[in-house]
């Protein structure tokens, strides 16, 4: 030993290094022998939800959940053919399950499938106005509690039973989930309903004085089959469902929310005629202030929008008449601003976050204000400013026609 | 239970006797009698040629040459040695005085090397390394003549490290071309060898070239205790002298680096590295190796610098596919499968219905199958080799999908990893450990169970060293300036500098940015002066 | 179980010891050993079932006793 | 003993992943939500002040670790008693950050998994690491905190499309006291809890720099808690204040373009390397104060057993999520400064009082 000290000094970081490695593949070994994969779903014993209804029992308590579930086999094919050989069978299934609370609904959805159920992509959650009437947190704490469960699930609603949201025939898609997925994502072509998610919901729901506002889905029959349409928001508040907004209501909602990101607004004309614009870009400004105890909004709208077309055959592209369109724009979005406002205060819902507005910028104010948040609300004076700058014109001028009818 | 087995391993290494060394006779003054003595040391082998020659004119005086067939130049005995020895001797040299043996060196024989030697074991040493030797009747002398030539391979690009751009030559199975081609290189004094004899059977020429004053001495001087501490009866490759002289032979990492390449050689010395030839093989040994080392190819240096970076930076990404690849789809597959977009998740859903296996058992499998393939490749001929291939590939990857075996991205994630593996050469055996185990690893637990593998090759890492230098510099320790030739490759002139860890004895490597060459060695000769 | 659990105890006493032993490090190993049976102890006490009190609970009993003691806080 | 140095670079990177280390996922202070990344900032005050104070201690006794220093100033038997009262803080330091990490995986992706398959592979890595040395922990801590601090980086254009600045509103909200009294138990935990690092100190290569080194790292670590809390509020606004792990579900939020999405687990791995470094970091401290306690050459033979320790540990720290954050609130404050102020204070008044260091008992 003593003839080649360094040699064994050498030997022995060898092997302390060596003794890691066979350390480490005892570890390995453990965990194999261990019986391992406790958490493990292979893809193939998968099923695949991507949306869930939840509804009310026709009796007794509890919930009624149904769920569609992709058949992967059937969706596949990148040609965009149907169906890889089936044909027939139709690309989702759809489940519906009953239990106490919804987590126990969808376990019991287990004593049906053959594959366990996998929540992570679900797409949307539609509830009915049933449930909704009754309280939707309670419906919702599942999806906020469970981990596979996202939060930025579509939350929607239907008046009907929303296995027929499901179950409807999904238009170009081959799964009506996904349908609705792109339905909403598409909202800025329309500006006519305001999407939602179960983050959104839940953040809304938090603050103490705002109303939370839910895209409505309903089914539509055509051509002999059932087609999804999104029609109108539902108005929460205090948790349940107390109003509905339609199409022009929503659109005010959101140009109040600074949310319009395109869309039309059709203006009346002299003689009946009509024309369309369309919004390129809105900014929205509010402001609200509370003077003891009285509320004042300000709501400033800027929009950037472009004849889209006209039903008249005027020459529209004169500075004066475009003056005149974007007035009468300005007027037909104060309109539209105006019915939400009527409505939400009708229902006493603070759709708009005006409480939430003061609670981040005057909270002072909020404090003395929050108790009777719904009265200073019903009674808040509202201020709106729109400024309309008509920027385009399309591709043409004046209406083709072979006469001049334009002034002259 | 392991303290055992090292205790078992370091009384092995005491039990090994070194063997006696063998006591040679001088040689005697009677020229049969040293021929007997050869003979007997070499057996009858029928390669040892002796040559009994009456020299002359002159002189009337008996001697014999020796050599072994195909060792010497045939030609250079017979014109050089031959011929002069009978023809060349001028008349009144008294052939038994001292001085004749060197009169035969000085005036009479035409060979560049000639040593005296009276030991017989250093002349048959020198039989068996191509001398010829001289023995003459009457001295108890020998006289070595150089007179080596063998049949070599012509220098030819290394299969192993091909490039395409830049120097296509590689070193040879010949340790004195070996060193001439980088010579040829480095045409600096300080470019230093020192040969050492190492096995104690095969007797294998090993050099260690370094440049003076720019390799760190105790760099130098620990490769040189290190070589000294082998006691191994053979060295065929320069293998056999890495697995002996590496900091971790257990680390699945190589920490003493490979190369066939002169202009790596020439670089990696130029950095402040050594090199270690071993005679008999092209490779060559470079230490201290780095793991970023791994990533460095030449061809880096011969393309623009912009091009080099990204060539770079793929070839990082390549030995993360090639190691994590099949343990993300593992893990992504079997355990999180949230984190897969939808479609994607539903293609694959699609494509992997109905398979019988778990994941990780077809993964595992198929990487195993693919490790066959590649083997049964490099071994065959040529030929056969790439008709296996074509079988592996296509038929089994498409036969096992179709028949439902093996899910098709399986096969895709399979195929990326094996393309992936090719990349980074030197890594090719730690890959396939790491490959297995995080796979393994992610099988049971996921995505936490890459996490703790990735945890352990970090510690792993972070504690290897080669040859006093933390192999993962300069990430950790982290230095800055020596990310110009990892994170990017910077442009030449802007890499003045040597690795802070390896080359700190002289770090400087060109003046900052451009400089006109005679000022700048008019400069140093004055600071050297000053 | 109780064997498994024995079992390896007897691997990690195994896998450090004889190196200790080899260097004469007798402190290191009786301390070693020490501390490994203390390990076992609880181990066994957890294996067969014993309820073994939780730290923080332990902590929080603590408090509330001091939050007795001394005038109720804020 | 040990024999490795570590430079002042490597000590402030440890420092920054010790700091950030469970905090990030179990956040104080929650009722502060919406400001407590204001807050933060005073709380890294607040901590910078007391470990400067305690790192008087190490200025005193240069070159000495803390056990050290009790046995010069208390004499060997009850510097001991004071050294055994801090193991225990270790101990129970590493064991909670253990518990609270197989919590963390648990309820968030490793459902139906026993804890002892989650732990015993985390801790035989934890015992190999260990085993390696400082030198190995504070080289690899070096790229495992770059993977921290690059992750908030890309955090922060990640949430870019739903971050709602409105949300940050209003600050301080809360009376003076409370931002306070929140701000006092962020000073402890994590800050206070860097007291650990009177342990390491002494394998710093220049003591004379650690001090700047170890406020460098905290201020680090300040900046990145409190841009993750700055996010996480910003983008999941109220919502955040039910949250068990709030930090972490701001990143179950993104979503870009519905690809990038659910991704979670990279922040979740991510945290888990930087509760890794803490726990080693506990690991290593407790074999050192042990070994020295002992009188022993080496203190590599315990990493084994108090590995096991710290399991058993992690697996009886709280019955349940509710009862350690119930912890959080009303112990954990008083227990860290109880360590971190109070026992420091003592020991430097005796020292004070006794004239300590004598001349030629420091290097």
């Amino acid at each position: 030993m003593k003839g080649e000290p360094r040699r064994n000094g050498h030997a022995n970081r060898h092997l302390k290094i060596g003794q890691g490695l066979l350390f480490f593949f005892l570890l390995l070994l453990f965990l194999v022998l261990a019986g391992g994969c406790w958490d493990r779903r292979e893809l193939e014993n998968l099923a695949v939800v991507l949306g869930i209804g939840v509804h009310l029992p026709a009796q007794g308590e509890g919930y009624e959940v149904s769920f569609q579930i992709v058949r992967a086999a059937q969706i596949q094919g990148p040609t965009g053919e149907t169906g890889g050989g089936g044909g027939t069978i139709k690309p989702v299934w759809i489940l519906r399950t009953s239990g106490p609370t919804v987590f126990e609904a969808v376990r019991n959805a287990t004593l049906q499938s053959s594959r366990r159920l996998f929540l992570a992509h679900n797409q949307a959650v539609i509830i009915s106005t049933e449930v909704a009437q009754k309280g939707i947190m309670p419906a919702l704490d599942f999806f906020l509690r469970d981990h596979e469960s996202r939060s930025i699930q579509w939350l929607l609603l239907t008046p009907a039973d929303p296995v027929e949201v499901l179950d409807a025939a999904a238009g170009l898609e081959r799964v009506s989930a996904l349908a609705i997925n792109d339905l909403i994502e598409d909202y800025r072509s329309t500006s006519k309903i305001r999407p939602v998610n179960i983050g959104n919901y839940m953040e809304t729901a938090m603050q103490k004085t705002s109303a939370n506002t839910l895209p409505i889905i309903r089914v539509k029959e055509t051509a002999g089959k059932r087609e999804l349409l999104m029609d109108g928001t539902g108005v929460v508040k205090d948790d349940r469902l107390v109003g509905a907004l339609n199409a022009k209501e929503t659109r005010g909602l959101l140009w109040v929310l600074g949310e319009v990101k395109g869309g039309v607004n059709t203006v009346d004309l002299p003689d009946g005629a009509k024309a369309t614009l369309e919004i390129f870009t809105a900014a929205t400004k509010v402001k609200v202030e509370a003077i003891e105890e009285k509320v004042r909004v300000g709501i400033e709208v800027k929009v950037q929008s472009s004849l889209g077309a006209q039903t008249t055959t005027d020459d529209l592209s004169t500075p004066g008449q475009i003056k005149k369109l974007a007035a009468l724009q300005g007027q037909v979005i104060e309109d539209e601003i105006r019915a939400a406002l009527r409505k939400a205060k009708e229902y006493k819902a603070d759709i708009f976050g005006f409480g939430e507005y003061l609670f981040k910028h005057d909270f002072p104010a909020w404090q003395r204000l929050v108790k009777e948040w719904e009265r200073h609300f019903a009674g808040a004076e509202v201020e709106i400013k729109v400024e309309v700058q008509v920027e385009n014109l399309g591709l043409v001028t004046r209406p083709a026609f072979p006469k001049e009818t334009g002034e002259k | 239970m392991f303290e055992f087995l090292r205790r078992k391993l370091r009384l092995a290494h005491l039990r090994k006797k070194q063997p006696a060394p063998r006591r040679y006779r001088d040689l005697s003054p009677d020229l049969q009698t040293n021929l007997i003595a050869i003979r007997r040391e070499l057996g009858a082998s029928p390669d040892l040629i002796t040559r009994c020659l009456q020299l002359g004119p002159g002189v009337a005086s008996t001697g014999a040459l020796l050599f072994i067939d195909g060792l010497i130049d045939q030609q250079v005995v017979n014109r050089d040695v031959i011929f002069p020895l009978l023809n060349r001797i001028e008349e009144g040299k008294r052939q038994d005085s001292e001085d004749f043996l060197n009169y035969l060196a000085q005036k009479v024989l035409a060979v560049g090397e000639i040593k005296k030697e009276r030991e017989l074991g250093q002349v048959v040493e020198a039989l068996l390394e191509g001398d010829t030797i001289l023995l003459l009747d009457g001295h108890g002398e020998a006289l070595l003549l150089a007179t080596k030539g063998w049949e070599k391979r012509a220098i030819n690009e290394p299969d192993a490290e091909r490039i395409i751009l830049g120097p296509h030559d590689g070193f040879t199975e010949n340790l004195r071309t070996n060193t001439a081609m980088l010579r040829r290189k480095i045409t600096d004094p300080s470019l230093h060898f020192e040969e050492m004899k190492l096995g104690r059977r095969t007797r294998t020429g090993v050099v260690i070239a370094y440049l003076q004053g720019v390799a760190n001495e105790k760099l130098v001087e620990e490769v040189r205790t290190r070589l000294k501490r082998v006691n191994i009866d053979m060295i065929l490759d320069a293998n056999y002298l890495a697995e002996y002289i590496s900091d971790a032979p257990f680390s699945l990492f190589p920490t003493v680096a490979f190369t066939e390449r002169p202009d790596v050689v020439a670089a990696k010395l130029l950095e402040g590295r050594v090199a270690i030839f071993v005679d008999g093989t092209p490779v060559v040994n470079t230490v201290p190796a780095l793991f970023v080392e791994n990533f460095q190819s030449p061809d880096d240096y011969n393309f623009p610098f912009y091009y080099a970076t990204i060539i770079r930076w793929f070839r990082y990404l390549a030995f993360f596919l090639a190691v994590m690849s099949p343990a993300l789809f593992v893990a992504l597959g079997s355990y999180h499968q949230e984190l897969i977009p939808t479609p994607l998740l539903i293609t694959i859903g699609a494509a992997t219905e109905g398979t019988p296996f778990p994941l990780v058992v077809e993964v595992v499998l198929m990487g195993a199958i693919f490790e066959i393939i590649r083997e049964a490749g490099i071994r065959l001929a040529r030929p056969v080799g790439q008709t296996i291939s074509i079988v592996g590939a296509l038929v089994i990857g498409e036969a096992v999908v179709t028949a439902g075996l093996v899910g098709a991205p399986t096969i895709i994630v399979v195929a990326i990893t094996a393309i992936a593996t090719f990349i980074v050469p030197d890594l090719l055996g730690p890959g396939i450990y790491l490959r297995l185990i995080y796979t393994l690893l992610a099988g049971v637990l996921g995505a936490y169970g890459i996490m703790l593998g990735a945890l352990f090759t970090l510690l792993h890492l972070a504690s290897l060293r080669s040859f006093g230098v933390p192999y993962l510099s300069p990430l950790v320790p982290f230095s800055a300036g020596d990310l110009k030739d990892v994170v990017v490759r910077a442009p030449i002139w802007a890499m003045e500098t040597r690795p802070r860890l390896i080359g700190w004895s002289r770090l400087q490597r060109q003046p900052v940015g451009f400089t006109l060459a005679q000022e700048e060695r008019k400069e140093e000769k004055e600071k050297d002066e000053g | 179980m109780i064997f498994l659990l024995l079992f390896v105890f007897l691997l990690l006493f195994l896998w450090e010891a004889p190196g200790l032993v080899a260097k004469e490090y007798w402190r290191e190993l009786a301390v070693f050993t020490i501390l490994l049976l203390a390990g076992l102890v609880i181990s066994l006490l957890l294996v067969s079932g014993m309820e073994l009190p939780y730290i923080e609970s332990l902590w929080l009993q603590l408090f509330a006793r001091l939050e007795k003691v001394f005038a109720p806080g804020p | 003993m040990e024999q490795g140095k570590i430079s002042a670079g490597e000590l402030a990177l440890l420092v920054m992943s010790f700091t950030i280390g469970s905090w990030v996922v179990l956040p104080t202070g929650i009722q502060a939500w919406q400001n407590l990344w204001l807050i933060i900032f005073l709380g890294l005050g607040e901590g910078l002040l007391l470990i400067y104070f305690d790192l008087a201690l190490f200025r005193r006794f240069p070159g000495k670790t803390l056990f050290e220093i009790h046995e010069l100033v208390y004499g060997p038997f009850v510097g001991k008693l004071f050294s055994l009262c801090f193991l225990w803080f270790f101990l129970q330091m590493g064991g909670g950050t253990l518990g609270i990490f197989v919590t963390l995986l648990k309820t968030t992706v490793f459902t139906a998994t026993p804890d002892l398959a989650l732990l015993i592979p985390w801790v035989l890595i934890l015992v190999y690491g260990c085993r390696q040395g400082i030198e190995v922990i504070a080289r690899s801590n070096q790229l495992l905190i770059m993977g921290t601090v690059g992750l908030v980086l890309i955090s922060i254009l990640l949430v870019l499309n739903i971050f709602n600045p409105e949300n940050l509103l209003p600050f301080f909200n809360l009376s003076f006291a409370e931002m306070l009294w929140i701000s006092i138990g962020i000073a402890a935990f994590p800050f206070g809890q860097n007291i650990l690092f009177l342990m390491i100190l002494p394998r710093v290569n220049r003591w004379q720099k650690v001090t700047g080194a170890v406020c460098k790292g905290m201020i680090g670590a300040g900046l990145v808690l409190s841009t993750i809390q700055f996010l996480a509020v910003g983008v999941v606004g109220k919502a955040g204040q039910i949250l068990v792990f709030p930090t972490f579900e701001f990143y179950r939020l993104i979503n870009i373009g519905r690809v990038l999405t659910r991704l979670e687990l990279i922040p979740l791995l991510n945290f888990l390397t930087m509760g890794f470094v803490k726990v080693i970091l506990c690991l290593y401290a407790l074999a050192v104060g042990t070994a020295h306690l002992f009188n022993l050459r080496t203190y590599r033979p315990l990493v084994i057993p108090l590995g096991l320790f710290l399991l058993l540990v992690a697996g009886r720290i709280y019955p349940d999520i509710s009862e350690h954050i119930r912890y959080i609130q009303k112990v954990q404050t008083f227990l860290v400064l109880f360590f971190a102020l109070l026992l420091p204070l003592v020991t430097l008044g005796v020292a004070f009082l006794r004239r300590l260091p004598r001349k030629g008992m420091t290097p």
